[in-house]
């Protein structure tokens, strides 16, 4: 049955399609073209799962390009790892697109949105599908063009536009890298396809350059360290865009890329570890803002980044299907969590957590939903997020990092810590403004039910209660036998304290005192432990070592995330366009100039000649006549 | 061949002149009508010789001989091979489409017509002709007409911009006379044809060589416009009426570049390969130069203008890599980049037959008003950016790719120009398309039927292209393989 | 006798005085008056080179009569001229006849 | 005229002396009135001088033995020519204005070029190393001059006429007042 998993982008690519061309006269119905189309190629997606188990393989379509000698043949590739992204992209785009029915219900271009979001499918499906680098690329600029148009939907908003542009442009500059690792790639091995990357041998250092471009492309679409800039504005657009794009599944798309190349950067080390350092600075850094974020999606922006800062580092330390597992996992509470945080933006109307306050008891689906997919993510025992986090923490240990140990650990403190800070704010505690939460409609309230149910039960197949199918189905190289011994008691015991000491200290500093209402937590935050350090003595040792230099360095890192980075990519920008307003005034002046001067030139000299003709016969037989005398003399003198 | 077909297509449009010269000048319809099909025998020809081109053999094809001047050896010899082929099929679409365009022209119609039949004749003589008199000939057929084009019809400063197209690309002509005549001369039998200077092309001595190169290179260099020669492309862009600036951007750009690949590579090899490394640094400083000022402009028109001279720099890259991927990828530039700049020109001709200004800061949220149009609009500008999945991106792929070999750093550099290319057009479809919008233009009236005749063609085969780059890379690829062997460059 | 130079001197201060004429004279007939001047100068040089110099068959006299026949030729025309430029330009005087000059 | 000569003969003063002073007189007055052709202010006066000037050369004909010229060229130049230029005067120029010769840079400049030309004339003749002269000339008889100008020169002479013909035409033409 896997001889059809080609259709799978072709189907929302259709839809796409009839949505742009008929797009006006749709209107409501739009949406359920979109969802139909997403949910056939859900449907094809298990039937090529279904046929992967039975043995069947990836298979070549047709010949797409030649470059006079090697002929390159598009393909599709079905394995283990394709498989599982397709059903985790698939799943999670059609509840979304169900969610995204209620939520965009009072929207103008509601088509326009469906229309884009089955785009998005069909490039995202398609970059999955890709065997070769050639059509991964195109579809992972395709997928880079989906989030621009979907981050700047409302273009009315002046912001929002920018932040597509700055989405488009920062990742396109990952793009370049990664097209220049592709060159590097085909110079060296005329071949473009995957297959081919095992086969790698010879002149090292050419090829780790190749994988850190390639990883150069992973960094601008996952928004790592360097190139994140664009993730935290991309909330501009629409919370479902949000939760599809920017949570689960394009970002997601680097992890992939760097997973689908394994085998090129396994065998050079040097880039491996650079990976696994990125990762980390990424999620240190991203999970410390975090803590310090008023704006709910902002918080599950940086979140999200930090998260897979943590899939890099699984990646970087040679876990492969531990981070594979992660990814998975993480897909789906993160959508969870956007799509609770939209439905809380929908009935309360506003981001800012500090004016959000106790719409637990009036929006209980979506609370629980929150609190459930908190839970995952924070690594808390039963739930998804903990097997999966567990399973990278071994792996970091097996690989014998200690730097990125504790950094992960740290990361997975701050995580707890700043996911309950939002449940606390957001959820319980008094209204600090009038709002009148109520719960959202039915399509909104069935996706949150449905995810929080995988946010769950997600994380079972990787843990060792089903004795890890999940790591014997996606491995890389030999099986993973060490794994199914006993799992790690150390590794798992470790994360469970940290989960529930962030939980701890979100809720001493939230919940326990009730005046931090008005103002806003960055000032009070430090007035803040004044208060909690007269009740708790015994916190002074732990506020000293721990509270203030994260507040500072928080503060820090944010102050450089915002002058620094943001300042450095303006500035750039006004130096170019100031270097081209001078290439331009050269153009003009230079270029142009010597053309206009040549002219006048010509028409000054012209001008004083004229003055010869002074129109008497005379004069002109005069100077005929000096001519004469000139020769004879020139002949007399010559002799 | 029985059916002389060459030469029917590049003699339908002067039939038509002929004819419009004999109706009146009254009745603007009837000489519209010829007009239109006079073009469209042309392109339906094109269309046919498209079929019939049996594409897996280098060799000219649908050859057409006829003694011209005998006394100096001077034939009427038209041909089409892999390399001509393409660019033949483009002018006759865009010169079809164009003429569907110009039915905006409000004075004179009669001599604008026949001026624009004459030009077309020109262009298609220029890709066919295969004996340099007859080459040369219509290469400065074509000049006259472009320059009454642009001087008559043309906006606020068309007499300035005539002049300096005129002069310009008449100095360059002057040089390639040179060149024509060197080649006459040196060539034992003393011949024009193209085909046997080829064979005999490379006994000459290097210096001799050299010489002959730059002569040429002058002449097709202003055509391409090529770094320091370019100052004339946005004057004569902004000051020619959009069906014309279609087709000088569409059409006139691409004989530069086919001249270097008919005459100056094939035939003076040695210096070709002498000269790979200007070429390269040349096509680099294209693009990023290129790029740049037209991000610094506020006219819209002129913005396009300085983004065609960016993307014909991959063209001078291609060109410069020697291989045969670079040459197919500069070849299918030239084609994509014609389609593409005309659908951009037409939609700046659509924007300023409503708004009377080319300002891009003057415009603002027109998304909402003009859908239809933001929709075009973006299509083209993401095409010319060179969106994967859009035909701009294949060309310049592979002009790239080509190059990489042996020119690391430049290409290097020249894919940085990509990021700068995005960064532009970008910002100039957020100044049109998005943000607030301007209520100035709150009465605006979307695109209509015949202006979106004339753009629905130009996206299908955008499309195509895209999605299957096969369909146009299998007309080239022989004879590209042809000439790669003939220069004995790297054939990958 | 006297020498042949001497003659030739004549005809050279003829000829002279004659070009001195035509640069100056202001009136048209005044230039045509030294053209006759340097007419005359050249047939005095050609009647000495006959007289003083081998000349088959007076070759010299033929061709200073053809040099007198040609002059009066050019007075006839030269005047009609300048009768025709008074009649429409009512002046004679070169420097306002000025209606070729750009 | 030989008793003329007689006369001068026994104030000692030998035939060829006479001949000598008579042609240096009738020279400097013709250099004279040519002067005065080119400077005289009334356009009359120097018509009257050219007509001085030309009998003064018609004089210097008859020192080179050449009789028949210098009748033609009084019976040309003075009475056709000079007749037709008083004519002109006559018709054009009103005689009574004075006409101002006024130095300015371009006549101090012809006059300059006028006297280099003179020098540069004298210094070739005086330099040049002229063919050895013919003492003894003959001097030809007219009958044998209209004998060669019939039949060698018989070309010049048809041309000649032909061109006075075209020329008579011409001044007719050119002369003619159009009928308004």
């Amino acid at each position: 049955m896997v001889k059809f998993a080609h259709l799978i982008p072709i189907f929302p690519f259709l839809a796409f399609a009839i949505l742009i061309l008929f797009g006006r006269k749709l209107k409501r119905s739009s949406a359920i073209i979109s969802i139909a189309a997403s949910l056939i190629s859900l449907l094809i997606v298990i039937l090529t799962f279904h046929g992967l188990l039975k043995g069947q393989g990836s298979y070549k379509l047709f010949d797409w390009l030649v470059f006079n000698g090697i002929t390159l043949r598009v393909g599709v590739i079905v394995d283990p790892l394709t498989c599982t992204m397709l059903l985790v992209v698939a799943t999670i785009g059609s509840l979304i697109q169900v969610y995204s029915i209620g939520y965009m219900s009072d929207d103008p271009r509601f088509s326009r949105f469906f229309a884009y979001m089955s785009l998005f499918m069909a490039s995202m499906l398609g970059l999955l599908l890709a065997d070769n680098f050639v059509t991964l690329y195109m579809f992972w600029e395709g997928v880079g063009l989906c989030s621009y148009l979907l981050i700047s939907f409302w273009f009315e908003k002046a912001s929002a536009a920018k932040a597509g542009m700055k989405a488009f442009i920062t990742t396109r500059i990952g793009d370049a890298g990664l097209l220049l690792g592709i060159f590097l790639l085909f110079f060296s091995t005329h071949d473009l396809s995957f297959s081919g990357l095992s086969a790698i041998t010879g002149h090292p250092a050419l090829y780790t350059t190749a994988a850190l471009l390639i990883f150069c492309g992973a960094i601008g679409k996952s928004a790592q360290f360097p190139l994140h800039v664009w993730l935290p504005d991309a909330m501009e657009g629409p919370t479902p865009v949000s939760a599809l794009i920017h949570a689960a599944t394009m970002v997601a798309a680097g992890v992939y890329l760097v997973a689908r190349c394994f085998a090129l950067f396994f065998t050079h080390q040097p880039a491996l570890v650079c990976v696994a350092y990125i990762g980390a600075i990424t999620a240190i850094m991203a999970a410390s803002i975090a803590t310090v974020n008023n704006d709910i999606k902002r918080v599950l922006a940086y979140s999200t980044i930090s998260q897979l800062g943590l899939m890099m580092i699984g990646l970087g330390v040679g876990g492969y299907s531990a981070s594979t597992f992660h990814l998975v996992t993480h897909a789906f509470f993160k959508a969870l969590l956007f799509l609770c945080a939209g439905s809380i933006i929908h009935s309360v109307h506003t981001q800012e957590i500090n004016k959000m306050g106790g719409i637990f008891h009036k929006m209980k689906i979506t609370g629980t939903a929150f609190i459930i997919a908190s839970l995952a993510i924070s690594g808390v025992p039963p739930f998804s997020g903990f097997w999966s986090k567990d399973e990278i923490m071994t792996e970091i240990l097996r690989s014998g990092h200690p730097m990125i140990f504790i950094a992960a650990t740290i990361t997975n403190l701050l995580t707890a810590f700043y996911m309950f800070r939002l449940i606390f704010l957001v959820l319980f505690g008094k209204p600090r403004s009038e709002l009148h939460p109520h719960e959202s409609p039915k399509t909104m309230a069935i996706p949150l039910i449905i995810l929080s149910i995988f946010a769950i039960f997600m994380g079972l197949p990787g843990s060792p209660l089903m004795n890890n199918v999940f790591q014997r189905f996606i491995y890389f190289g030999a099986e993973h036998t060490a794994l199914s011994s006993n799992p790690d008691h150390f590794v798992m015991g470790i994360s469970v304290i940290v989960a529930f000491l962030g939980i701890g200290i979100a809720y001493a500093l939230y919940m326990l005192n009730k005046e931090i209402l008005s103002k806003s937590i960055r000032n009070r935050f430090t007035g803040l432990y004044d208060l909690v350090y007269n009740k708790y003595y015994v916190d002074e040792l732990y506020e000293f070592l721990f509270i203030r230099p994260c507040a500072r360095l928080s503060k820090a890192f944010s102050g450089f995330d915002l002058k620094v980075i943001d300042g450095a990519v303006n500035a750039s920008a006004s130096m170019v366009v100031f270097l081209s307003k001078a290439k331009a005034w050269i153009d003009s002046n230079i270029v142009d100039g010597t053309v206009n001067m040549i002219a006048r030139a010509v028409g000054m000299l012209s001008g004083e000649l004229r003055k010869m003709q002074t129109g008497y016969i005379q004069s002109y037989l005069l100077t005929a006549f000096m001519g004469l005398i000139l020769i004879l003399l020139l002949k007399i003198i010559g002799g | 061949m029985s059916f002389p077909i060459l030469t029917c297509i590049v003699f339908a449009p002067l039939a038509g002149s002929m004819l419009i010269l004999f109706t009146p000048k009254k009745n603007v319809n009837l000489i519209k009508v010829i007009a239109t099909l006079a073009t469209a025998a042309a392109l339906c020809l094109s269309v046919l010789l498209l079929i019939k081109f049996n594409y897996s053999s280098p060799a000219m094809q649908f050859e057409e001989k006829a003694a011209w001047i005998p006394s100096i050896n001077a034939w009427y010899h038209l041909g089409a091979d892999g390399i001509s082929v393409g660019l033949i099929f483009l002018t006759t679409l865009l010169s079809f489409l164009a003429c569907i365009g110009s039915s905006g022209i409000k004075i004179r119609q009669k001599e604008y017509f026949f001026l624009y039949l004459l030009l077309s004749t020109g262009m298609l003589g220029t890709f066919t002709g295969l004996d340099m008199v007859l080459f040369y000939m219509f290469w400065e057929i074509v000049l006259v007409p472009m320059y009454f084009l642009i001087g008559i019809w043309g906006g606020q400063r068309k007499e300035y911009a005539a002049i300096k197209f005129f002069i310009y690309t008449l100095a360059g002509s002057v040089f390639m006379l040179l060149g024509i005549l060197a080649l006459y001369f040196t060539s034992t039998p003393h011949t024009f044809d193209i085909l046997e200077l080829t064979k005999t092309g490379g006994a000459l001595t290097l210096s001799v060589q050299i010489l002959i190169f730059i002569a040429f290179y002058l002449g097709f260099a202003v055509k391409v416009p090529v770094f320091p020669f370019h100052t004339w492309l946005p004057d004569a862009h902004v000051e020619a009426p959009t069906p014309i600036s279609v087709l000088l951007a569409g059409v006139l750009l691409k004989m530069g570049g086919y001249g270097f690949f008919r005459i100056s590579f094939p035939i003076l090899k040695d210096a070709a390969h002498y000269f790979i490394l200007p070429f390269a640094i040349l096509g680099m400083i294209n693009i990023i130069y290129g790029a740049l000022v037209a991000m610094a402009q506020t006219d819209f028109k002129k913005m396009v203008a300085y983004s065609s001279v960016s993307h014909m720099g991959f063209v001078m890259l291609g060109l410069a890599s020697m291989t045969a991927t670079g040459f197919n990828g500069a070849l299918l530039e030239m084609f994509n980049h014609g389609i593409i700049t005309a659908g951009m020109f037409f939609l700046v001709g659509v924007l300023y037959d409503r708004a009377h200004t080319r300002e891009l800061d003057k415009f603002g949220g027109l998304g909402v008003k003009m859908p239809v149009y933001a929709g075009m609009l973006s299509v083209f500008a993401l095409a010319s950016l060179g969106l994967p999945g859009l035909s701009g991106f294949i060309s310049e792929f592979m002009s790239l790719l080509g190059t990489y070999p042996t020119f690391k750093l430049i290409t290097i550099i020249s894919s940085l120009g990509l990021i700068i290319t995005a960064g532009y057009f970008l910002y100039m479809l957020q100044r049109i398309l998005l943000g607030p919008v301007n209520e100035k233009w709150s009465a605006i009236s979307d695109i209509n039927k015949r202006e979106l005749l004339t753009l629905i063609p130009l996206l299908i085969i955008v499309v195509i292209i895209g999605i299957y780059p096969l369909s146009a890379l299998k007309y080239q690829i022989a004879a590209i393989s042809a000439l790669v062997q003939n220069l004995g460059g790297i054939a990958f | 006798m006297i020498p042949q130079n001497h003659f030739l001197i004549l005809s050279a201060i003829l000829f002279a005085i004659g070009i001195f004429g035509v640069l100056t004279r202001k009136n048209a007939i005044g230039i045509l008056m030294s053209i006759e001047l340097i007419l005359n100068a050249a047939n005095i040089n050609l009647i000495t080179f006959n007289k003083f110099q081998k000349t088959p068959d007076g070759l010299g006299q033929i061709f200073a009569l053809f040099v007198i026949a040609i002059a009066a030729v050019s007075a006839v025309i030269g005047l009609a001229l300048v009768i025709s430029i008074y009649r429409n330009a009512k002046t004679i005087l070169v420097t306002k006849i000025n209606l070729m000059k750009w | 005229m030989s008793g003329l000569i007689h006369l001068l003969n026994s104030h000692g003063l030998t035939e060829d002396t006479i001949i000598k002073a008579t042609f240096y007189g009738i020279a400097g007055l013709t250099v004279l009135f040519a002067f005065f052709v080119v400077i005289a202010r009334n356009i009359f006066h120097s018509a009257l001088s050219l007509a001085v000037v030309l009998i003064g050369v018609a004089c210097a004909y008859l020192y080179l033995d050449t009789e028949f010229l210098a009748t033609v060229q009084v019976l040309v130049y003075v009475g056709a020519i000079m007749t037709l230029f008083i004519f002109t005067i006559m018709l054009t120029a009103d005689v009574h204005k004075k006409m101002s010769l006024k130095i300015n840079p371009r006549v101090l400049l012809s006059a300059y070029a006028a006297a280099l030309i003179l020098i540069i004339l004298i210094k070739i003749i005086n330099a040049g190393p002229w063919l050895p002269e013919v003492k003894d000339a003959v001097p030809l008889d007219l009958a044998q001059l209209g004998r060669s100008l019939m039949t060698n020169y018989g070309l010049p002479f048809e041309v000649i006429s032909l061109l006075s013909l075209a020329a008579l035409v011409g001044a007719i033409v050119i002369g003619k007042t159009e009928k308004k």
